[in-house]
Parts: structure tokens; C-alpha cells; sequence
């Protein structure tokens, strides 16, 4: 390894060589915080969000506690609304979000067959910054008195409708917070989403084309496409926001003759192409998993390439959905009809292509196929009540209500989440060298299906019989009774999946049955290296010759189409043993991305309380940046 | 050594063009839609003002032309410096990066000097809608061209430490597409911002 | 079916599933059944109606597509599932054909329903007849003040009321709706859908009552602290006893019968 | 297995007749040659010249829409020289093209219909 790792010059100083020494080697602290690592950083990303779940879940169950019952009183109407836009916030920043990042950092290179991603030090920061964001995100909790259960964090809802925002009418600090913590998160979503287009534009090994690319990364593609075209529209928009609460300034105050209209059409500019960013991830996930369980290609490769890089352009098209009832006139709801009704088509086109993918394989019926196959069923749901939405005057009943709950949380829940542990389930041993026992899986599949189908499909009829979202109690006598106490029952079983997958994972770290290379006859390059992967993954970079590469260094196909084993000729080709990694040249680790990414929550907290303390975050910021760039990237 | 390369990636990518001009190009495709939204801003409120000074009230054309006419030259002269390091004329180089610079301080202190005046005939950022969008966006720009200044002095002072060398040239030429950038930003604002008034 | 799903008995879980799927399905459907205050299915004026029934035209289509999805991925486990370790299906990357029809017929479909709901559209989006019943309808946290441009109050101001909306059963009532602080949402699920109060803005809708009755509705745009109280009742009663409460509040017609409601600005009807 | 999409970018673009780069990987470093410092002097001039325009028109007393077209005219062709030439699209790998395009075009497209929909109302 002496030959990957390079002691440190101490750009530092002297003095700091010998940090430099600890964060040079492979173990300890030291070497995870300055690691530049895609797969260190790639775990980080999912620990981090996977305790950002917790919150959000626990979040979760206080909202479904609440409502119960009628005239529940577990917590009043502040609680109740500072949790829900928290609940909000976190589930859809922290945790869907950057547990995606997890699998782009994590799989994206192997995919490829890369050594790193292209700009391995920018990584390192989108992560920090993420953390940072976080961090201080749920920080706002405590600007309250939170001993006497006064909450401090923000209270207007995820999508912060002007002038609910303004000052005047929530003048603690929790939205200042929520703004400056979307804000950084924003910088660690757009470092990412560069990071990942040029990676994958550029980093491909030889021969793997665009269309030998597996599915996972294609949507990683679009979903970063996505993320640096939507981004900055928050950005304005949050900026904006910002600078009415902070300096008076007149963007969404009726007062002045500003329009709040503006906060919603920008918000959703952003929240819409958003929707996508969350799901298309887990839609690639779930194209790798089917073929490996199936021993089937992907049905209809170029279709689902095309519908998912269709839905990336469609998504520019139908913000406005979301803004049926504001009055936007006949003609732009007709529009946005029409074009949320034509984003299905796309969508459905990959539903069909996964079906037919399972039609006529050898389907192995372990978790993660399991997942993946709840994601296809529950994401048609969710898909299905989307076009219901489509029917603009039909949605003008179910618009804020607990139908579009419902529906969302079978997109996001039972499609993003449900496909999200699907990938874990089946990248696990890759990374960790153990198999997740599958029998436990299987117990957390089955009561995260029941439990989310028994939360979120009784409020469809909750929405239809006319219970509106965001309200923190309701009275006897309008039919919601029942149904609220299934959705609670189901939070709870929910809760409990979450724990039996906890204990999944602890236990299969410890004692879990060891994986192998390749423990699932896997198709892609991944599977060819051993697991874990050595830090530089391929001692020599593969060359590509077809799409699903792995597939076909194992097998080769009859007249028939039957696939016929290679007879032991593949050895498996790159454990990297016998060279030992010599002579290869990896990213030096840093810790200059943690310091700039410091900078920002204290840029933060000094807008918001004093501006010495971001004046202090502006110099960490540049420091970390200057010396960010003076650092060399490799060390020869 | 082969291996170096597909790491750090700018002799051998999958597409032949640089990493680094690449996330270039990406990132001002993406601020196209950052100051997209701030203008947009701006057109829609421009006329929606209850109280004044109105823009018609403010404008200072002649002054304006000039500082725009200051930001295009400093395009011309940073073109003219990459030009220079490209041909190894490292001296060249040198004299025009610096003169951006210049230029572009001078433009950020023509624009302070708007923003004093504005806010003395009382335009505020809360004043009305005009003084709210007219600021933020910018003043958004000029802290753009701020970051761009800050870019090129840096890279002046490399060179005067002899770091920045023909090889490095992509440097300049990164720099040089953010700074054309920030100027094609005032192009767009000098005419729908200055120029046409309701 | 034995044939079709392949030698071994289905398994316990895949039956669960499936009662699970049906039982949902059946109290769904019983949902809609009852009669509470604030049912969409329960529409008791014209423009619930027509937007219920349209919201029938998407969900049984829907049904369906959910019930083949589903059922078909459940048969296609079972069928397929493996069944020797080295079990090796034919590689069948797709077909063409088949993408095509799977593409176009959503698009058919999609566009046939397409068709009712842009008509439904301007229809439900037009402005309110000149013979309608002009309420002004505002918004503020957390109450609806409802405001009759043309029936004046025994001190020569439009008559108002807070909660409570009266109108005459059968007349077609224009609603100009906005807010004096933030964005609210009025909505009464048994006459119509909802239209946003946003300040600055002045939004226009109509509905009609079909029969007597008091109908229940509530802020649907989160308003704040308030939010879950912000109530409204709409009291349909013939013209006889409209009349009789508007005599008892003591209101008079003013200006001409029927004078349309003008809309102040903001981008108008939905 | 091979079908017309697998295509390297490099072998798509010599296909659609732009500028290859991937098989010139020296050369890629720098691009193709760009223009020399007495062709950038004169866009300059010739930007200089358009500033002037602009100025002057709108000083003269034409009608308002005729001014913005001219103004609008005027500003696209600013725009275009700089992006065309200082920053060398015309002459660059067209992959660079395509990613500012994008970002541009859905800002034009976006905005254009909010501030239509917030501005006017459409009906």
C-alpha cells in the first residue's frame, strides 16, 4: 500500500505532519475525516442520512400520536407544526436526497469502472457541507426554550409559502434557519450533482459507451442534470426569502405590492424537477436489481434510458400542478394538465419494461428483489393517484388534502425508501464483504409493506372525505376516526421494520455469512472486484466490451439465446492480489473540503445572530478554498 | 503512470475534453438559471413599485454605458491574456490579466458609487419593489465580478511566482469563461434592465 | 390457474398480500359510502358533482391498471420464481413492437380522459353569471369573512357575516376570494373544490347548492397556529328564508338586482 | 448487442461532422486552435461599437416597441460574439455548447411562462 499512500509534505507545517501521517493511513478517525475516498465518503453519506431517517421517522410517529385519535393532545399546534415542516424537510433533504448521493458516491465509479470520481476532493466536500447543513437545519430546534417544550425550529411547512415566511408572521428564528440550512444543502447538492455528470461523462472506462452504461448510472446522470438546473431557483428563491426576514426587503410582502405568488411558482420551478431528483435514483436501483435477481437483461434498455432521460426534460413542464388552486387561469391549468397527464406516459413505460423484465427469468426471491418489487407495485400506486392529480378539477377537491399525502408518500415512501433498501440489501456485501441475513430482510420487508400500506392507504379516503393536510387535530363526527388510527398503527409498524433492520445489520457485521466476490451472479462491473474493493477498485482498468460486461465475461449465449457458462476461463479477473495495487496513484487525503465546508453553517449563524461570527466563516470558507486549490491532488 | 491519469483524468477522459472545463461549462449552464430567476424577479415587479423613486427617477444612462462599456473591455483584455499564455508570452499575460482586474475593480466601484447615489435620492432595499429586485440582482453581480477579481489577482500572483506556465494555461481559460460570463450577464441586464423602461 | 403459476402451491404470503390488497380495495370503496360533513363522494351542488365525476373517470381506469400491475407481478413471481440454482432463462433484451403499443396506448388513453377535464376546466373556470349572488369572500387568520357586494347592512355597509355563508339553494353564488394576511384556501367539499386566498391577489369562483342543507368546509392552505379551526359552515336555504335572514340581519338589496362581481385585479378566475 | 447507440461521444460527434477530439488526446488539452489576438481586437471593436448603438437609440425618439426590438436585437448579438468567441463555443467541443444551451434555454423557457402567468394572467 506504501505506494498509494503518500506521507505528507506538511503543507500544513511541520507541525501538522504528523495528522497528516494518520489521515494518510487506512484506519482511524483521522483517515475518514480526510478521506477523498468515493466509497468512505459513500458510507458516510448513507450513515448520516440513514440517523437523519431516524429523526424524520421519529418525527413521524409524533405527527401519526397526534392524530390518533380526535382531539388528540400529545402535542399542541406550534409542536405540531414545527415537527411536520421538519418532518418534511429531513425526509426530503437529509434523508432521500443524500442516501441517493450514498449510491452515486458508492457505485457510480465501480459502475463505470473507475478508480475515483472526477473531482474525488469536491466529494469530500459535498459531503461535509451536507453534514454542515444538516447540523444546522436541526440546530433551529434549540433556539426555542426547548426545556419548557417551546420547539424553536421552523414552522411554515417544507414548501414555506410566502408570506406565512415573512417575519411578521413567524418571527423566531426557525425559518431563518430552515433558509440558510436549504441554502447549504443546496452548495453539497450542486458540488454533487457537477461532480457526478463529469464523472460520468468522462471518467467511463474504454469501451463502456453511453448505452453499455448501466441503468443506475443513467439516472444518476439525469438526476444531477437535474439537481444544477433546479438548484439555483431555490437558491434565488431562498436568498429572496432571506432578505425580506433579515433586511425588509419587499419580494413576497402584499404590502409593498410584491406577489406571493412568486415564492410558490419559484418554489415549485425547483420542488418539481425535485420530485424527480428523489425518485430517479431509486428507479436505476431498482433497473440493476431486477436483471441480477431475473438472470435477465433489462427489458428494453434503450426505452427506459429514454423515458428516464424523457421525464428529466417533462419535469421543467409541470410545476404548476402543484398550484391548481391559486388562480392561475383555465388556460395555464389546461397546460400544466396536459403535461402532468403526459409525464405518466414515460413513467409507465418503465413500470412495463421492469414487469417484462421479471416475465420469463429465473427470478431468486431474496430481499432485495423483494424491494424491488414492492417499489414496482407501490410506485404504480403512487403513479396512479399522480394522474388522478392530473384531472385539474377533480384536484381542486383533493388538493391539500390527505389524498395527496397519500400519494406522494407511495412515490417517495413506497417507491424511493422501499428502493433505497433495496440497495442496501443487495450492495451491502459489496462493500462490507458480509451478507445481510435474508431472512431478517425478508421479516423488514414484509412489515415495512404492511406498515406502510396500513399508514398511507387509508388516507386516500381520509383526503376524499375531505380531511385537510397540516392540521394538528380534528373533531368526531367527520368519518376520519378509524382510518387515522390504522395510519398510526401503521407508523408504529414501520418503526418497527426500522429496528429490525438495525439489528440486520449490526448482527450481519458481526456474524454474517461472508459474500464473495459476487454472491448474486451479478452483470456489471462491481461484482468482478473483491469485497470490499480495494481503494484504487480496479488494479487494471477494465475494458468494456458489452453492456452488462460482467454477465458476459461468465457467460456466453447458444443458438437459442441460452446463456452457457464460460467454463472457468474467467477466473475472477481483478482481485487485485497479485499486483498488490503497486504504482498506482490515488487522491491524497485532505482536510481542506472539511474546513471550507465549516464556513458555511458560521456565515450562517453570523447573518442570522452577529456578523463577527460570519465574518470568521468567510475567512474559514477562503482559507479552506485557497488552500483547497494551492494543495496538489496527487502526490508523485 | 497510465493509472495516474485516470485518476486525476485530464490527458485520458471517455469524451477527450478536460474535467476541470467541463464542471466549467456545467456550472455556467447552472448559474444561467440563478440569474434567470433574479431577473425575472426583477421584470416582473419592474412596474408593480407603489411608492418611488421609480427607475426612471434613478437611471443614469451615460454613467451606466460607461461601466458596461468598462466590463466588454475587460472581456476583450482577458481574451487577450489567454491568447498570450496560449502563445507563451507569459509578460503578455501578465499586463492583461492585470488590466481585467483593473477593470473590473473599476466597474465594482461605478457600481458602489450607483449604489450611494440610488440610496441617498432614497432608493433602500426596502424601499419598494424596484429597490428590492434592482439590489439583490445587482448586487448579486457585482459580487460575482468581486469573485472574479479575487480569481484573477490570484492568478496574477502565481505568476509572478513563476507558477502559472504555458502548460497551465486551462487556468486562465477557466477563468477567463467565468469572467465572460459575469460579462454577458450585464450585457443582458444593460438592455432589459437599463435600457428598456417600461 | 394451477398450470399457469407452475407446479408448487402458492405460498401463504402471496395470499395475505392479496387479502390485504382486497380488503383495502373493499374499505375504500366503503369509504365512499358514507355520509360525512365533509365527503367529496356526498356532492350536493353542481361543481362537486361534475368534479366528482370526473374523479370516477380517473379512479376506475386507475383501478384497473393498479389491479393488472399488481396481480402481475404477483403471477410473474410466482411463475418464474427459480427454481434449481443454475436455472438459466433465455436473454430476451426486448422488443420493439411491444414498446410501442406500451407507449401509445397510455398516451390514447391519457388523452381521452384529457379531453372532459379541459372542458371541465374553462367550464368550472368561467367567470360567475351576471345574475349570480356576489359574495366577497376574505380570508384572515383564522376566520372566513364573507361580505355581500349587494345587499347593504342597516349602516349602509355591504352585509357581512364571519362563518357563516347563507345562500339561497339553486342561484349561482360568485365568489371573490382573498386574504387580509396569508394564504388560506376555501374550500366546502360538498359544493366545490377549493380556490386559494392569497393577499394581493382577488381569485373567482362560482358554486350552486342543489338542496338545503348546512355544508361543513375549513381552511385547506396552511395558515399557521389557527390553521386546523379555521372553519366554515355554508347554509343553503330557499329564497323565502334567505330573504327572511337577510331581513333579520338587517340588510336591503342595493344598487341594481344582480349586479355582476367585479373582480379587483390579480390574475383573475381560475 | 452493438446497436447505433453505443457510440463513444467521440465517435457520435465524428458521425454528426463536429469537432473530434477523443483520438487527438494531446491536442484535446487545448481544443482546437483558437482564434489569435487581432481577431479578439476587432470583436471588440465591434462590441464597442453595437454599446454605442444601443446608447444612441435609446436617446432617440422611436417608438417603444421598436426600441426593445432593436435593444433585444442588439443585446443577443453582444451576447452571441462574446460566447461565440471569447469563450470559444464556436470553435469548442460541442458537449460545451450543449450543457450552457441547456441551462439557458430552460431559464428563457421557465421565467418566460412565470412571468407571463404572474404578469398578465393568461386568460
Amino acid at each position: 500500500m506504501a505506494a498509494i499512500t503518500q506521507p505528507g509534505r506538511g503543507t500544513l507545517g511541520e507541525a501538522l505532519a504528523g495528522v497528516r501521517k494518520a489521515a494518510d493511513s487506512h484506519y482511524g478517525i483521522l483517515s475518514w475525516i480526510a478521506t477523498v475516498d468515493h466509497k468512505r465518503i459513500g458510507i458516510m453519506y448513507g450513515v448520516t442520512a440513514f440517523v437523519f431517517f431516524l429523526f424524520g421517522g421519529i418525527e413521524a410517529l409524533f405527527i401519526r400520536l397526534q392524530l390518533a385519535v380526535p382531539n388528540g393532545g400529545v402535542v399542541d399546534a406550534d409542536q405540531y407544526n414545527r415537527i411536520f415542516t421538519m418532518h418534511g424537510t429531513t425526509m426530503v433533504f437529509l434523508v432521500v436526497m443524500p442516501l441517493s448521493a450514498a449510491f452515486f458516491n458508492l457505485m457510480v465509479p465501480l459502475l463505470i469502472g473507475a478508480r475515483d470520481v472526477a473531482f474525488p476532493r469536491m466529494n469530500a466536500f459535498s459531503f461535509w457541507v451536507f453534514l454542515a447543513g444538516g447540523l444546522f437545519l436541526n440546530a433551529s430546534f434549540f433556539t426555542g426554550d426547548i426545556l419548557n417544550g417551546e420547539l424553536g425550529a421552523p414552522d411554515a411547512g417544507w414548501f414555506g409559502y410566502a408570506p406565512l415566511t415573512l417575519k411578521q408572521f413567524s418571527p423566531g428564528h426557525g425559518l431563518d434557519f430552515w433558509a440558510f440550512g436549504l441554502l447549504i444543502l443546496g452548495v453539497s447538492s450542486m458540488a454533487a450533482g457537477f461532480n457526478f455528470i463529469v464523472t460520468i461523462l468522462n471518467m467511463r472506462a474504454p469501451g463502456m459507451t453511453l448505452f453499455r452504461m448501466p441503468l443506475f448510472v443513467w439516472m444518476t446522470l439525469v438526476t444531477s442534470f437535474l439537481i444544477i438546473f433546479a438548484m439555483p431557483v431555490i437558491t434565488v428563491a431562498l436568498f429572496e426569502l432571506l432578505f425580506d426576514r433579515l433586511f425588509d426587503a419587499n419580494f413576497f410582502n402584499p404590502a409593498a405590492g410584491g406577489n406571493p405568488l412568486l415564492w410558490q411558482h419559484m418554489f415549485w420551478l425547483f420542488g418539481h424537477p425535485e420530485v424527480y431528483i428523489l425518485i430517479l435514483p431509486a428507479m436505476g436501483i431498482v433497473s440493476e436489481i431486477l436483471p441480477t435477481f431475473s438472470r435477465k437483461p433489462l427489458f428494453g434498455y434503450p426505452f427506459v434510458v429514454f423515458s428516464g432521460v424523457a421525464i428529466g426534460f417533462m419535469s421543467w413542464g409541470v410545476w404548476a400542478h402543484h398550484m391548481y388552486t391559486t388562480g392561475l387561469g383555465s388556460v395555464a391549468n389546461s397546460a400544466f394538465g396536459i403535461s402532468t397527464i403526459l409525464i405518466g406516459v414515460p413513467t409507465g413505460v418503465k413500470i412495463f419494461n421492469w414487469m417484462a423484465t421479471l416475465w420469463g427469468g429465473s427470478i431468486s426471491l431474496r430481499t432485495p428483489l423483494y424491494f424491488s418489487v414492492g417499489f414496482v407495485g407501490m410506485f404504480t400506486i403512487g403513479g396512479l393517484s399522480g394522474v388522478t392529480h392530473s384531472i385539474v378539477p377533480s384536484d381542486y377537491q383533493q388538493q391539500d388534502t390527505y389524498y395527496v399525502v397519500a400519494h406522494f408518500h407511495y412515490v417517495l415512501f413506497g417507491g424511493a425508501i422501499l428502493a433505497l433498501f433495496g440497495g442496501i440489501y443487495y450492495w451491502f456485501p459489496k462493500f462490507t464483504g458480509k451478507l445481510l441475513s435474508d431472512g431478517w430482510g425478508q421479516v423488514h420487508f414484509w412489515l415495512m409493506l404492511l406498515g406502510f400500506n396500513l399508514t398511507f392507504f387509508p388516507m386516500h379516503i381520509l383526503g376524499l372525505l375531505g380531511m385537510p393536510r397540516r392540521i394538528y387535530t380534528y373533531s368526531e363526527g367527520n368519518g376520519w376516526d378509524l382510518w387515522n388510527l390504522m395510519a398510526t398503527v401503521g407508523a408504529f409498524t414501520i418503526a418497527f421494520s426500522v429496528l429490525v433492520f438495525m439489528v440486520n445489520v449490526i448482527v450481519s457485521l458481526r456474524r454474517g455469512k461472508l459474500s464473495g466476490n459476487d454472491p448474486w451472479d451479478g452483470r456489471t462491473l462491481e461484482w468482478a472486484i473483491s469485497s470490499p474493493p480495494p481503494a484504487y477498485n480496479f488494479a487494471e482498468i477494465p475494458r468494456v466490451h458489452a453492456r452488462d460486461e460482467f454477465w458476459h465475461q461468465k457467460y456466453t449465449e447458444d443458438e437459442q439465446g441460452l446463456p452457457v457458462p464460460v467454463a472457468a476461463a474467467a477466473p475472477a479477473p481483478e482481485d487485485g492480489e497479485h499486483e498488490g495495487g503497486h504504482g498506482i496513484h490515488m487522491p491524497s487525503p485532505s482536510f481542506f473540503p472539511l474546513l471550507a465546508a465549516i464556513g458555511f453553517p458560521l456565515i450562517g449563524l453570523g447573518v442570522i445572530y452577529d456578523y463577527a461570527i460570519a465574518a470568521v466563516g468567510a475567512v474559514v470558507l477562503v482559507v479552506g478554498l485557497y488552500g483547497w486549490a494551492l494543495e496538489p491532488a496527487t502526490e508523485e | 503512470m497510465e493509472h495516474a491519469t485516470a485518476v486525476t483524468g485530464n490527458l485520458e477522459t471517455s469524451t477527450g475534453i478536460d474535467n476541470k472545463k467541463l464542471l466549467m461549462w456545467l456550472f455556467l449552464g447552472s448559474e444561467c438559471l440563478f440569474f434567470g430567476s433574479l431577473i425575472a424577479a426583477y421584470l416582473l415587479y419592474r412596474d408593480r413599485s407603489i411608492t418611488g423613486p421609480y427607475p426612471s427617477d434613478l437611471f443614469d444612462i451615460p454613467f451606466t454605458s460607461v461601466s458596461a462599456f468598462v466590463l466588454l473591455m475587460s472581456s476583450v483584455s482577458m481574451v487577450l491574456a489567454l491568447a498570450a499564455i496560449q502563445r507563451g508570452n507569459i509578460r503578455s499575460m501578465q499586463v492583461w490579466l492585470f488590466t481585467t482586474a483593473i477593470l473590473g475593480v473599476l466597474f465594482v466601484s461605478g457600481q458602489a458609487y450607483e449604489f450611494t447615489v440610488f440610496h441617498r435620492e432614497g432608493l433602500s432595499l426596502s424601499q419598494n419593489l424596484f429597490g428590492t429586485t434592482f439590489f439583490v440582482l445587482t448586487g448579486f453581480h457585482g459580487a460575482h465580478v468581486t469573485v472574479g477579481i479575487l480569481i484573477l489577482l490570484s492568478l496574477f500572483a502565481m505568476s509572478l511566482r513563476g507558477k502559472l506556465t504555458q502548460e497551465k494555461s486551462l487556468n486562465v481559460e477557466l477563468a477567463g469563461l467565468y469572467w465572460h460570463f459575469v460579462d454577458i450577464v450585464w450585457i443582458v441586464i444593460f438592455a432589459l434592465i437599463y435600457l428598456i423602461q417600461p | 390457474m394451477k398450470r399457469f403459476l407452475g407446479p408448487r402451491s402458492i405460498r401463504a404470503h402471496h395470499v395475505v398480500t392479496a387479502l390485504v390488497l382486497l380488503g383495502l380495495l373493499a374499505l375504500l370503496l366503503t369509504g365512499c359510502a358514507t355520509n360525512t360533513s365533509q365527503n367529496t363522494f356526498d356532492a350536493r351542488g353542481e361543481v362537486a358533482k361534475e368534479q366528482r365525476d370526473l374523479f370516477y373517470m380517473a379512479m376506475w381506469p386507475a383501478i384497473v391498471v393498479m389491479v393488472f400491475v399488481l396481480a402481475g407481478l404477483v403471477v410473474t413471481l410466482l411463475r418464474f420464481r427459480r427454481r434449481s440454482p443454475d436455472e438459466l432463462p433465455k436473454q430476451v433484451h426486448g422488443n420493439n413492437r411491444l414498446e410501442i403499443a406500451w407507449t401509445i396506448a397510455p398516451v390514447i388513453i391519457l388523452m381521452i380522459l384529457a379531453v372532459p377535464t379541459v372542458s371541465a376546466i374553462f367550464d368550472l373556470g368561467r367567470k360567475p353569471r351576471s345574475d349570480a349572488l356576489a359574495v366577497h369572500v376574505t380570508g384572515i387568520q383564522w376566520a372566513w369573512q364573507f361580505e355581500y357586494s349587494d345587499i347593504t347592512d342597516s349602516g349602509g355597509q355591504p352585509l357581512s357575516s364571519l362563518g357563516d355563508l347563507h345562500i339561497p339553494v339553486g342561484r349561482e353564488i360568485g365568489l371573490t376570494i382573498t386574504s387580509k394576511d396569508v394564504n388560506h384556501s376555501f374550500w366546502v367539499p360538498k359544493l366545490a373544490g377549493k380556490l386559494d386566498a392569497i393577499p394581493g391577489n382577488t381569485n373567482v369562483m362560482w358554486l350552486k347548492a342543489d338542496e338545503p342543507g348546512s355544508f361543513s368546509g375549513q381552511c385547506a392552505e396552511f395558515c399557521g397556529l389557527g390553521h386546523a379551526g379555521m372553519k366554515l359552515t355554508v347554509i343553503a336555504q330557499s329564497q323565502e328564508d334567505f330573504d327572511a335572514w337577510i331581513k333579520e340581519k338587517g340588510g336591503s338589496p342595493s344598487g341594481g338586482q344582480g349586479a355582476s362581481p367585479t373582480p379587483t385585479g390579480g390574475p383573475g378566475g381560475r | 448487442m452493438r446497436s447505433t447507440g453505443d457510440m463513444t461521444l467521440a465517435e457520435l460527434r465524428k458521425k454528426t461532422g463536429g469537432p473530434v477530439a477523443a483520438d487527438v488526446s494531446a491536442a484535446a488539452e487545448h481544443g482546437p486552435k483558437h482564434p489569435g489576438a487581432w481577431e479578439y481586437i476587432q470583436i471588440g471593436v465591434v462590441l464597442a461599437v453595437i454599446t454605442m448603438g444601443e446608447v444612441a437609440i435609446y436617446y432617440t425618439d422611436i417608438a417603444h416597441s421598436l426600441l426593445v426590438t432593436i435593444i433585444v436585437v442588439l443585446g443577443v448579438l453582444k451576447f452571441s460574439l462574446v460566447v461565440l468567441w471569447f469563450m470559444h463555443l464556436k470553435f469548442d467541443n460541442r458537449l460545451f455548447s450543449t450543457m450552457f444551451l441547456m441551462g439557458l434555454i430552460a431559464a428563457m423557457a421557465v421565467f418566460a411562462v412565470v412571468v407571463a402567468t404572474l404578469g398578465g394572467g393568461l386568460v
